[in-house]
């Protein structure tokens, strides 16, 4: 009897995959474009909001015809892998990526993971755009991996230099998960704030990540009163904790950080306590959005029922590979066309207000275009939303 | 126990048929190469598995396995991209290692029991993270990656090992060398819980107080099969260090340790092949399931739940039938 | 000095609340249960929707995450522990089906209510502010007070009521317990149904603190099993104790150890494993085989 | 000639709790001695002591004139002293002849090693103690039950089995706890007559704790009586059943059969 429900369990399990692999018969071809990344467990935040802005964009083109490359008119289908933010799982989804013939790849979500996959990807010629930070994936002799958004690098000097013209901010403290991603982005944060010639009164103070209380951890970094206190690479979870938690403590300066945030998390999280607080956002703020990303947030929404800052920066990628592979057709196959391509492309950019441009960039950075160029819209955090504060270029 | 059965014979021919020439051909005929990594991974995982499953053996639940794999990880990343010493030599070196620290750590935890040592060794994994994260030597937060690949070895001229980055199928390559390795870790286990080492543990795992009645040196044996089952971590770690070229403080993690704990679980801590098929149902089986999207969590978990609720004791005590064997 | 000690204070009690729990099924069942920071998190998303989302009084919403958490705490012992510890040569199998049932919570609590990180409104503004001696948010004051009241009634349902007495002998000997006419089967569900109403009861008390998302399961569950390590295992003073220390430590450790920056975390680690590897049955538990 | 194990002024203390003190006796080659004394008179930890399982607090135990007392229990094993347990203590899934296989631990002459690797002398080894388990259970009369499995053995068997695990490993003198325990009084005898001939046949001297006062009266040399964790009374049996303080130790507490 034991076997016999056993066996049941296996049969529904089955039918239900069977159920699943039947999707929407359609009259075009269609392009399939994979994603890599973490969609459960504590930092699945990270990936849905990635993976779903993904499929809301491929719904929306199909829903409207198609996408049409070259001569052909292809449905978009998103083939996603969740990684459990595990580098082992996530060579295995790259690995199920090249099965299923995919060339273009976004993802995955962190250093570790962007770093193992790249063995698989360069092997089976698929381009991968992580969200990760680390030099090494985008200088030579690395090849396929693409930034796909603003590296703190890059932003966390403009942000400063924008603070200490407006606010005369002097002094700024650090304080990072005890984790890779978080701990290399204080690394080149703090780097970033001494050659600018701030003075780094704290740079040592960590959390785990599993910390429910914030208020001893930056019981120290307070007596430092710094003008500015950076939460590098903070997740969305910890962001309105570590903000209410400084200013409980009274802390009085600017707080900023370099990385994607919500503003419906803030406000639940942190309320007014996050007001002035600085995050790197997308081009979702009333000033900046066009028609099309209203369009987008409002799909999105939807679709899942809530929409998720965090996607204003991660819409980017796959508007990049279409427009890329709409500008040279043999790419589809073929990544090296992509990649000689991307040195000349250029397209207007549908998400934003204005005649921003989409471009590969990072040559200052990485010496070769291994990056998209996305505006660096930095965002304050005002009653609930948040508000462009200054928007600049990568190069 | 001497006595190999024609049976079991048969049985592991056709196993080491169906890994070394089945498999490839399978999956050589359906054109799913993406398996060829899983299956890897499964081999690997399955070894460092088999040393938790010893440490079962002597009635210890080890959920620090994961702390060794990183600290083989790393040992054997720093040899080839730091020393410039060949992977094949670095390999054994990430054993020992791992299971000379298992050895001084061993000396101070072992006397714990029960959930007591499965709590020190869980947070042993969180220390060798910290402390991957803290050392100059391990690169700290930036892990290390771009390590190279495997080179050839050869002895008196004549070519051994080839060199991986000249080859065109590493994945093949990969596998063949995982499976290798784990027949030889199945093997070894097999004849050690068969030998008078594996008796002692038994004895032990029943009864230390009357093991060590009958003249049975019980700390020591404990060290002992503790270092060998750290063994089985680090070379299970610093194959996959390889394959992934890369290692990062989060190569493996407390949720690595946990699995391989549960691998043995599922398989069965009565038998000694239990780790191997638990880590193939696990692990594969979450790839299986990538069909299910957002469902793939809920169903994986339910399939799980279903296997412990319905057998307990693991998924070859379905073949075994109820208290047979040991 | 004032402040570590507050922080302390606020962390031990709330860290002794969860480490009651997984405590209490440790002594009656000995099962290690992966998935209590599951529960945990499921407690606080209850009372963030009946409280956040649908404005019910936070007292409601906060009986709601009680009920609704020992009502699934009942069914999973019922359903799964009860029969898996009966069919199980090894009684750690359990182990096993409590990390299955971490899984499948967390993928309901994915589906259910989603990946972002919630939290609802405060309940009480203000700060308290002592010449910045010690500074605390008046909210957190209520919930440490909140806390530290619960922890009493549960002790004083062990101590005093037929229930809790049955409980209590049921932990110290199941076969003795039965011989006196203890319903095990039954006590044992309405003991996991309690131990996981505790964790529904501080996810619901914390939410209105940190906030809650799916995330925070795992490593509550991780620290939960320090804590009762600390104290010793099956105890409910070693809980209780256990969580008073953790809080201390990391009060105590993060202010005192700060300087050493990113080795903090390693350096409390590491003194637990010492302090465990010395006292190997933690404060005040028995040694268990 | 000088006795085969003495105990020496041995003291044991648990906090302010005497469990012995000052306990100091002689045992002779080849005699079976009994340890008796009503419930708490500290026979076990007496009998941990001398096992080692647990140190004394002052005081010593020597064997054959070497000090063997606050060791490790395998060591003083090694050495020849082997205890049997008063529960149930057994390798609960090994069957008999399998427990009586690994107890023969001390025996081995090949290395672990060896036995890994299979060399010709892992398996004379391995071709010996299963010989000699086989004699062993058949002297014990437990050749039919000797692939049964620990855990399904009656009472009785089990401690036959104790026996038969602590004699496996060879020794020379064998402590038994409380081998008479919950047994009735055909058992008991059978017992009695086993150990003789543990005795008798293999030259063990056997150094016993036990309440069973008929049994004891049968089977014993000679007799040490404890009370409170002192040492009341030393002798033959008949000496014993004479003595007054032991007569008054047993009235005062008449009503205890069962205990430590």
């Amino acid at each position: 009897m034991q076997r016999r429900a056993l066996m049941k369990a296996a049969m529904i399990a089955m039918s239900m995959t069977a159920l699943q692999t039947t999707t929407a018969l359609a009259e075009n071809p269609v392009l399939k474009i994979g994603f890599v990344g973490v969609t459960s467990g504590p930092a699945a935040s990270w990936g849905i909001s990635n993976q779903r802005s993904m499929e809301t964009r491929a719904a929306w083109i199909n829903e409207t015809g198609g996408y049409k490359i070259g001569d052909t008119t292809y449905d978009i289908e998103i083939v996603s892998f969740d990684d459990q933010k595990d580098p082992k799982r996530a060579i295995a989804g790259m690995e199920k990526m090249a099965q299923e013939g995919i060339h273009y790849v976004v993802g995955p979500n962190v250093d570790d993971g962007a770093a193992a996959v790249r063995p698989v990807a360069e092997a089976n010629g698929i381009m991968y755009f992580p969200y990760a930070f680390p030099k090494s994936l985008y200088t030579k002799p690395a090849s396929n991996a693409i930034l796909g958004m603003v590296a703190n690098y890059q932003s966390g000097p403009a942000i400063y230099k924008y603070l200490m013209k407006e606010k005369g901010v002097k002094t700024v403290a650090f304080i990072a998960a005890n984790e890779s991603d978080p701990l290399s982005q204080r690394d080149s944060g703090v780097a970033a704030a001494k050659a600018l010639g701030l003075d780094v009164v704290s740079d040592n103070v960590t959390y785990q990540v599993d910390t429910t209380d914030f208020t001893p951890v930056l019981t120290p970094i307070m007596r430092e009163r710094p003008d500015l206190l950076v939460l590098s690479g903070v997740s969305p979870a910890n962001a309105p904790q570590l903000i209410r938690s400084a200013r409980e403590l009274g802390f009085q300066g600017v707080i900023s950080t370099e990385t994607a945030q919500d503003a419906g998390v803030l406000t639940e999280g942190a309320g007014d306590l996050a007001n002035g607080f600085i995050s790197v956002g997308g081009a979702s703020t009333p000033e900046l959005a066009s028609p099309m990303m209203i369009e987008f947030v409002d799909r999105y929404t939807k679709m899942f029922g809530e929409y998720n800052d965090e996607s204003n920066t991660k819409v980017y990628a796959l508007e990049y590979i279409l427009e890329t592979l709409k500008a040279d057709p043999a790419a589809i196959t073929d990544v090296t066309a992509f990649q000689t391509t991307m040195d000349r492309f250029e397209a207007p950019n549908p998400y934003m207000k204005g005649d921003a441009k989409l471009r590969y960039v990072g040559m200052s950075s990485f010496g070769q275009r291994r990056q998209v160029a996305v505006p660096l819209v930095v965002n304050v955090f005002q009653d609930g939303a948040f508000e462009t504060l200054f928007v600049a270029e990568v190069d | 126990m001497e006595n190999i059965t024609k049976r079991q014979l048969f049985n592991v021919g056709l196993f080491l048929f169906s890994i070394f020439i089945a498999v490839p051909l399978i999956i050589s005929a359906t054109g799913r190469w993406d398996f060829y990594f899983t299956l890897t991974s499964v081999a690997l995982l399955a070894i460092a598995s088999a040393g938790v499953w010893l440490t079962f053996y002597i009635g210890r639940i080890n959920i620090g396995q994961g702390a060794f794999a990183l600290i083989g990880a790393y040992v054997s990343a720093i040899l080839v991209v730091k020393g410039g010493i060949s992977f094949w030599i670095s390999l054994p070196a990430a054993g020992i290692f791992a299971a000379i620290v298992a050895i001084f750590i061993g000396m101070l935890v072992l006397r714990l029991r029960g959930v007591y040592f499965a709590m020190i060794t869980l947070v042993l994994t969180q220390v060798v993270t910290l402390t991957a994260l803290a050392l100059p030597i391990t690169n700290g937060a930036k892990g290390i990656s771009s390590i190279p690949l495997p080179s050839g070895v050869s002895l008196f001229g004549i070519p051994i090992l080839p060199d991986f980055a000249t080859m065109a199928n590493t994945k093949l390559a990969f596998y063949y060398t995982a499976c290798i390795l784990m027949v030889l870790t199945y093997a070894a286990l097999y004849r050690l819980v068969n030998s008078r080492l594996g008796h002692l543990c038994r004895s032990m795992q029943q009864n230390e107080e009357l093991a060590s009645s009958i003249g049975v040196n019980i700390a020591h044996i404990r060290i002992v099969i503790f270092a060998i089952s750290s063994f089985f971590g680090g070379i299970g770690g610093a194959m996959f260090g390889s394959i992934a070229q890369s290692v990062y403080p989060s190569s493996f993690q407390v949720a690595d340790s946990v699995n391989f704990m549960l691998n043995c679980f599922l398989g069965g801590l009565g038998y000694v092949f239990g780790p191997m098929l638990g880590t193939l149902v696990l692990y594969f089986g979450w790839d299986l399931l990538f069909e299910l999207g957002k469902y793939q969590m809920l169903v994986y978990s339910i399939i799980l739940i279903a296997v412990i609720r319905f057998l307990p004791n693991g998924l070859l005590s379905l073949q075994f039938g109820k208290g047979a064997r040991k | 000095m004032e402040q570590i000690l507050a922080n302390g204070v606020y962390l031990g009690s709330q860290y002794a609340m969860i480490a009651l729990g997984l405590t209490l099924i440790f002594a009656l069942m000995n099962v290690l249960n992966f998935a209590h920071g599951q529960m945990y998190v499921i407690g606080g998303f209850v009372t963030y929707t009946f409280y956040g989302q649908l404005g019910v009084p936070f007292v409601l919403a906060l009986l709601m995450s009680c009920i609704s958490l020992a009502i699934l705490g009942a069914l999973i012992e019922k359903f799964l522990f009860a029969p898996v510890i009966k069919g199980s040569k090894r009684e750690e199998s359990t182990m096993l089906l409590a990390a299955g049932i971490a899984f499948l919570l967390d993928a309901l609590i994915l589906l259910i209510f989603g990946e972002k990180q919630r939290g609802v409104p405060k309940i009480i503004d203000g700060v308290f502010n002592w010449d910045f001696r010690v500074i605390m948010p008046y909210d957190r004051i209520l919930i440490c007070v909140l806390a530290i009241l619960s922890i009493i009634c549960f002790i004083c349902f062990m101590q005093y009521s037929k229930t809790g007495r049955a409980l209590r002998a049921l932990a110290q000997d199941r076969t003795a317990a039965q011989l006196m006419g203890v319903n095990v089967d039954r006590y044992s569900m309405i003991g996991f149904a309690l131990g996981a109403m505790l964790a529904g009861l501080v996810g619901g008390l914390l939410v209105t603190i940190t906030g809650i998302n799916l995330g925070m399961g795992g490593p509550t569950s991780i620290k939960a099993f320090m804590m009762v390590m600390i104290g010793g295992a099956g105890v409910i003073s070693g809980a209780i104790a256990g969580g008073i220390i953790l809080g201390f430590m990391e009060a105590i450790g993060l202010a005192v150890l700060s300087q050493y920056g990113d080795i903090t975390y390693l350096l409390i680690f590491v003194s637990l494993m010492i302090f465990l590897a010395i006292r190997p049955q933690g404060l005040m538990g028995k040694p268990w085989g | 000639m000088s006795p085969l194990l003495q105990v020496k002024n041995v003291t044991k203390r648990y906090g302010g709790l005497t469990a012995n003190n000052n306990i100091s006796f002689d045992v002779a080659e080849n005699e079976i001695l009994s340890v008796i004394g009503p419930n708490g008179a500290g026979k076990s930890t007496l009998f941990k002591m001398i096992s080692s399982f647990v140190p004394t607090t002052s005081g010593e135990v020597l064997y054959r004139g070497e000090r063997i007392s606050n060791n490790k229990p395998h060591i003083v094993a090694r050495k020849g002293i082997v205890r049997t347990f008063q529960e149930t203590t057994i390798f609960k899934s090994m069957t008999v002849r399998e427990s009586v296989i690994v107890a023969q631990h001390l025996r081995a002459k090949a290395s672990l090693a060896g036995y890994f690797w299979g060399s010709r002398a892992a398996k004379a080894d391995v071709a010996a103690f299963g010989q000699y388990a086989d004699e062993l259970l058949e002297f014990l009369g437990m050749s039919e039950i000797s692939s049964e499995l620990a855990s399904n053995l009656p009472q009785g068997n089990l401690r036959a089995l104790g026996i038969a695990i602590g004699l496996a490993t060879d020794p020379k003198v064998l402590l038994l706890d409380e081998p008479f325990a919950g047994m009735n009084h055909d058992e008991t005898m059978r017992m009695v007559d086993l150990v003789r001939s543990v005795r008798d046949e293999r030259g063990v001297t056997v150094l016993l704790v036990e309440h069973d006062m008929p049994a004891v009266m049968t089977i014993s040399d000679r007799i040490l009586v404890l009370n409170f964790g002192e040492k009341i009374a030393e002798g033959t049996p008949s000496e014993i059943q004479n003595n007054d303080k032991v007569i008054e130790a047993y009235l005062g507490s008449s009503d205890d059969e069962i205990g430590m």
